[in-house]
């Protein structure tokens, strides 16, 4: 389809704003832009329909099934949005006085309660807007700790091989060297091998548990020991949190510092990327340390404190994404404890159900009852018929139904991660299992077919290759 | 209890029996007894959906939002057009994850390219990325940019908003590179102190166009200083300003970054915003994030792909430029679909009415008792005034009549007040807020 | 001036251009001088949107809604799941024309079909229409469906809610048939009444579940009296209440017909509301308006169509079953989503809480000062009182909190106040409800 | 797809409503509802995909180009809906006091004013649901009217053979007895004819105009003075009044009673079928007999008065389709007079570039410059290829643009009635113009090929003569 800069001419347009009201003032030439924008408006009839057209290429959890691993794409409750848009939330600027916004500060103050009781963990930060910042956050956190401490050397975070690839970018970000550690052969932390990597220079560990096979971690207080008799601290990536509400809490677990995504495990929606929330929970130890300002009670009334000199400071403007947290927070609010709790019992009742209805037909490397998601390997399929994994998924697409995370984690091959969440029923789960059989009989019997999937999608595989070497990033306008 | 659970009770036994387990206990054997929660979860308990509208309808009403606003620093309230929020409020835009599928993703990648298209325009600058955080975070992602090995000091402006000081220097603690803020002089970067400061160990220079004191600087001159000394010219902008400003890209910026809210978003007590980021394209592989890029698909058609991954976290891991990975997309579609209903003609307007409002503003602030201008210089949409009277007061006193006024500063700033307008003040407004004050003045005058 | 003409000026040249023509009066040249305007319209200049926007919002401010509401005789203040409010709003819906073309409306063909379905369940009936206007014109097509060239009276309940009464007296008029009111007593139908105005005239007798006064009536014995008399049976129902009450069908009822709002929609000062029609099958064809129907298309799948065509005006025109066009499909949407997110248990829930609230509100009623039930009988979640002090004077004093207490009756009810209570009303308001009616009553004895 | 009672079963649903909190009250069990109900709730995740689903199987304005003739199916702004959503709007009573409703009483008091304007008629009042409930009602104008002048015998309505199948039944359903008339060869109302038909017992004449061919009557003068001097009424059909907005007024033309389609003209949505808004504006002789009650201004306050003993009584439930006015007024203020005149100019200006740009290839019947719509016959091409009105329409759908009106109105042979309105592009119209022309090759080159579409629906044409003769209108619940 056409882009939005060529259904357009110049002087088309909307009068949306009101005319002048006061004198003119005329900028002075020196500080005027010479280059003409070339940005023509639409009639709103034609944004109208781009819109609708650009949707109508969009998949989203609306659509249909979609098993992302370790995204956890469960369903986006229309209250919460909802809520989202009342003006007492909307229409507040971020520096009106604190006596003004009580009511979002209350927001915060009891995201935090609850959060921290999910949690185990005793203060929480709204500032970073996505997991990936929360990492981030969270290991300036365990920075400022062992400096505080006068213990400059430990200067290195140790991470599992089967992290997300944001836990060593972020602590490249944070200032931090990054020893990876290899998974046993169970796909869990290897227990000696830590015990090697830590040292003197540790400053700490980074585990996603239950890890991206969908497995918890037998060893976790042992591994959160040997990191803490090394000295250095523990950081749990809780994107994977949905597993184990009001089940376990990392907390007690022997972890000091984590971070949620409140787009993930809390329902709020991710909007083909964002916005996100991550926000970081912490044990006392490290709450000298959390960015500033905080949301503190002073009487009955809640105030925005700058105290903390040794808060490493700001990691965003103002408070985080503030929508994001309303949303979780009347998510948590409908659900209650106990909701919560059923929550994250479905998510690990739907994932072994769709497991067991996977795995005589795809293999599951790591077997076991899994958490909120596992992995099923396609390496047998290819090495037999020629079709990969990405071969599958976009024969998927062909189905209607959105593809696992693929390639992921590394150490499975012809990787699919499923995660199908707690909010689809028992007939989606059987529909997609007869999908899933249906697709491996095709693919052995017209591999070639498969490999030219998908033909009933807008577009056919793009080539990213052509894309990556000759980038062509944007729209180039036809000259006047 | 509230629950988005489908099937509870019956079909929950039914699973749990065609996995031959006893209970949903039995799924959770690999986690250690020992950290097994024992009781509930000290969490109210749930409710239904009518009781939880009511109580968060009743926290909202908890918020003051006031109808007359004047306060900017930062967040801006904007007329946002009708259609901006029903376009953003699709479903289908809402509810998907990154467009890691392009076949049934092309949506979500047209928009970004489109989005980067329109903030190149904006900036005069070749190469944008598909969003970061926000405006903050936007120029410390800059700043990681512009970092060399031989180059690890970076010069920010003091006349920069004061946040984005802060956000720079935490990202930067402890990576080995050195912060130093140029100091303001008449609300301004002190020239002379910039010049002293750049040296062959500077990796860049960042200042805002126009800065926390609504002052418009001497890009020109600055980015000439910036460049002779090799260092990188990093511009934060106001994108709504950009319709009449001139670009990053005609002062020679290198990057430009800023907050995108004012591109049809709320307020909303400070997020969701928009970090965007341009470049010029010989940075295009340093930029952070996500970027969507224009190919071909096995039909010979045009198609849209997410690329240059290779800068990317999943792919690099510790070696990538950032760790970003969720951004803001939902904002930057918003932000395309406020720049495709105001086109050039309505950004060109939105600047021009804010602009011919504040300095309406500044003139009849300044004919009051006790205020005069603090600055100067050439200002837009904001200005900084002197206020001799109790400016907490003063504020407090319009407050009861649902106006917000400037934003009143602290510390050796003490006295100071930033202003801003936009097209939503209305004279009407204005004059009122005048009164108002005089109202205030002399109510304190009479204590 | 705002506009929604995409290409002005410029364009508009091109077009006339293209077409030969000098400007835009050549091409009304058809229209003879004498009929056309010399004139601008006298109507204010058009304004921007944002303008528009202050103006309306000014406008809808000088409403006042009350937090708190007792008042139902027609329209219901439930809760509307957010859901409900949000596929309502889903641009396909909203801006589709009636289905004529199958093969594109598809989603709005099922949607009709679906909704029959709710409705026949419902009614326990067992076929429905795609909506009519509101329940009162559903009322007054319902009397047109009964007419017979033989049967030309018709008789109406005096417990009727008046405006139904009124819509079909309209409908009627001057067309042949006798209207007559059966009178009530004691807040019901007269059966005696009833059992001497039915004769082999009578076309049918139209009663309401619960009746006007909240009461319910011997629905039984009054749909025997009539059948006995070879008349149809038509009941005007709530549909909410229809979760728990015996249904039309049950009751041997030939036509049901009511008022849809309660189903999701919200108050809306009366309007857009739904209409909505169910009858036993032999009078399907009788029914006015659209009917979609399940068929097969050339592939042999499953297809839906509007049907039954040859009932419509524009096949039949004067010997149409009526004029209706345009119904309320959107609202029966709205209404189809609302009754799909409460199901059987909701709607139950909803009808027993309003019961349950409705019965407590009584009881709090009549153990203040002056007030007494006005009836005997069964109610549901509406009943009438008897004030003895000065209504006006109490229900003026309640707005002052914020509260819109029952209807007051006026004529010969004068005294009577129809109280409504639903899921909205909880016992916090209920109790705080009684507390300002003393209140009231203190004040007013006080003065 | 599946129906939605196919998409659950028993138990699920969400929590909506909180539990009692009073004692509970039991019905009597001679009141209860024996027979259980079908209707099972969906949980949230499956209703968003249903209705999804279904609206990605609806043609809307905003998906694309929609030239439906007479109903004008305009752009919808946004700004309406959003108006029409505040809280002081949709939150209040109908039988609110009026000093608590000024906002909704000043709301249809400025539509009264401004609609009088537009149309050169003194009242209006807003009851009426529809177009259709418009006509009922004023043809029940004009029935009171002669029935207070002692006139009964006037018991008929003349309408000319082009008119809308509403006409002739909403006066059949007034009570009147309607005399057809036929056009005469230029398509318009036969004067001679006309002359022939009113007598004594003539109550009025309808007339659409600019009628269903898109020609303005240009006898409208002789017209109504025919039937004044007959001592009828006239009544202008006003579905078509987007050609004329500022530049002719049925008041200005003899016309003493119509009605308006707020959903046609004033560009509020359809809703796939509804909610319309019907209006009904008379002068002054009429204005005794308008439904009750009316808004009156009493000093500076608006107030809602019952009096009027010659009313015709009420022909709905309270004041009409009240927010659909709410739209309507938002979308005159933001015009103003000058725009209203714009957008007829428009309308009739896209109309006669989209007739200039087909009829060298579709045959117009009657020629000349046409207002907003115009019809083309296809009947020479049906000769030549056996291919119809109806199979054209068909192969419209998949080029993706909407069919125009069809076989209407009926005095041309296989028409096509078009009305692009006033918010398509000239781009869109070139567009549409290639698409008509390509389509037109291909039927004189494949005509089975066009007999056979559409191909890229969701459905093939679906047999409607099936559905009418075992009609099945409803679900049947598979028993227990």
């Amino acid at each position: 389809m056409k882009l939005v800069f060529e259904k357009t001419r110049e002087g088309r347009g909307s009068v949306l704003l009101p005319p002048l009201d006061v004198p003119e003032t005329e900028l002075k030439a020196c500080f005027k832009r010479e280059k003409e924008l070339h940005l023509e408006a639409l009639p709103e009839t034609d944004i109208s329909r781009h819109y609708t057209e650009l949707a109508d290429r969009v998949y989203g959890v609306n659509n249909g099934f979609y098993p992302l691993g370790s995204c956890t794409m469960k369903y986006n409750p229309k209250v919460n949005d909802e809520v989202a848009g009342f003006s007492g939330f909307t229409d507040i600027h971020p520096l009106q006085p604190d006596y003004t916004v009580q009511g979002a500060l209350k927001v915060l103050s009891e995201a935090e309660e609850y959060l921290g009781e999910i949690t185990g963990m005793e203060h929480f930060t709204f500032q970073p807007a996505a997991g990936a910042h929360g990492e981030f956050t969270g290991l300036k956190l365990i920075k400022a700790y062992h400096e505080k401490q006068g213990d400059i050397k430990r200067n290195k975070i140790i991470v599992p091989d089967s992290a997300h690839g944001t836990n060593p970018a972020s602590a490249a970000m944070a200032g931090f060297e990054v020893i990876n550690i290899p998974s046993n052969e169970k796909g869990l932390v290897d227990v000696a091998a830590l015990k090697r990597a830590v040292g003197e220079d540790t400053a700490g560990f980074m585990l996603t548990n239950p890890n991206t096979l969908g497995l918890f971690d037998e060893n976790i207080l042992e591994i959160t020991r040997v990191v803490h008799e090394a000295g250095g601290l523990n950081y749990y990536d809780g994107a994977n949190l949905n597993a184990i509400m009001g089940i376990a809490r990392p907390g007690d677990m022997g972890f000091d510092v984590m971070h949620l995504n409140l787009h993930k495990t809390f329902s709020t929606p991710h909007g083909g990327g964002g916005p996100g929330s991550g926000p970081v929970g912490c044990k006392e130890i490290l709450a000298p340390f959390l960015p500033l300002p905080r949301v503190k009670k002073d009487g009955g009334n809640y105030i925005l404190s700058d105290e903390g000199e040794d808060s490493i400071g700001r990691v965003r403007g103002f408070y985080g994404n503030f929508l994001v947290v309303v949303r979780a927070l009347t998510y948590i609010l409908t659900l209650g404890g106990d909701g919560l709790k059923l929550t994250s019992q479905n998510a690990v009742l739907n994932a072994n159900y769709l497991m067991e209805g996977l795995k005589d037909t795809y293999p599951v490397p790591f077997a076991g009852p899994c958490m909120h998601e596992f992995v099923i390997s396609l390496e047998e399929l290819k090495k037999e018929t020629g079709v990969s994994a990405l071969d599958m998924a976009k024969a998927l697409l062909d189905y209607g139904v959105h593809p696992p995370t693929m390639y992921f984690p590394l150490i499975v091959h012809e990787a699919f991660m499923l995660e199908p969440t707690e909010t689809e029923s028992k007939e989606n789960l059987d529909r997609v299992i007869a999908i899933y059989k249906e697709l491996y009989e095709e693919a052995r019997k017209n591999p070639e077919d498969i490999k030219n999937s998908p033909k009933k999608t807008v577009i056919g595989r793009p080539d990213e290759v052509m894309a990556a070497r000759n980038p062509v990033i944007r729209y180039e306008f036809p000259s006047a | 209890m509230g629950t988005y659970v489908p099937g509870t009770g019956e079909e929950q036994k039914e699973l749990l029996k065609s996995l031959g387990v006893a209970g949903m206990e039995e799924l959770f054997v690999t986690i250690p007894k020992e950290v097994r929660l024992n009781g509930p979860l000290k969490i109210p308990d749930g409710v239904s959906e009518l009781q939880v509208r009511k109580k968060m309808a009743g926290t909202a009403g908890e918020n003051r939002v006031f109808p007359s606003l004047f306060r900017g620093c930062g967040a801006y309230r904007h007329y946002i057009p009708s259609i901006v929020k029903q376009v953003a409020a699709k479903e289908e835009f809402m509810t998907a994850y990154t467009p890691y599928q392009a076949e049934i993703s092309q949506g979500t990648l047209q928009a970004i390219f489109e989005f980067q298209t329109m903030i190149c325009d904006l900036t005069g600058l070749n190469a944008a990325n598909a969003s970061v955080y926000d405006g903050c975070t936007a120029a410390a992602e800059a700043v990681i940019m512009c970092r060399e090995r031989k180059r690890n000091k970076v010069l920010l402006s003091g006349a920069l908003n004061p946040q984005i000081i802060e956000t720079v220097k935490t990202y930067m603690a402890g990576t080995g590179t050195e912060i130093i803020v140029v100091p303001a002089a008449d609300g301004v970067t002190d020239k002379t102190e910039l010049k002293r400061l750049l040296d062959e160990k500077t990796a860049c220079f960042l200042i805002q166009q126009p800065n926390h004191y609504g002052l418009l600087e001497d890009y020109e001159e600055l980015g000439k200083l910036t460049k002779e000394a090799g260092a990188k010219y990093v511009m934060s902008c106001n994108p709504i300003l950009l319709g009449i400003l001139k670009t990053p890209g005609e002062y020679g910026a290198d990057i430009a970054v800023g907050e995108g809210q004012s591109l049809g978003l709320s307020l909303s007590y400070g997020g969701p915003y928009l970090g965007f980021m341009a470049a010029v394209s010989e940075l295009m592989r340093k930029l952070p994030g996500r970027i969507a890029g224009q190919t071909l698909d096995t039909r010979g058609e045009k198609a849209y792909v997410l690329t240059l991954q290779a800068r990317e976290q999943h792919i690099r891991r510790e070696k990538a430029a950032s760790s970003i990975c969720s951004n803001e997309a939902l904002c930057a579609l918003t932000a395309s679909v406020y720049m495709s209903v105001m086109g050039k003609e309505g950004l060109r307007q939105a600047a021009t009415l804010s602009m011919s409002k504040a300095h309406y503003l500044a003139e009849k602030l300044c004919g009051l008792e006790g205020f005069s201008m603090a600055y100067e210089g050439d200002y837009v949409n904001e200005f900084t005034t002197v206020y001799k009277g109790n400016t907490e007061k003063l504020l407090r006193g319009l407050e009861d009549y649902g106006i917000l006024g400037g934003l009143p500063l602290k510390g050796e700033d003490r006295g100071k007040i930033i202003w801003c307008a936009t097209e939503l003040n209305s004279k009407e407004e204005i004059d009122e807020l005048i009164d108002r004050i005089k109202e205030v003045q002399t109510h304190e005058a009479g204590i």
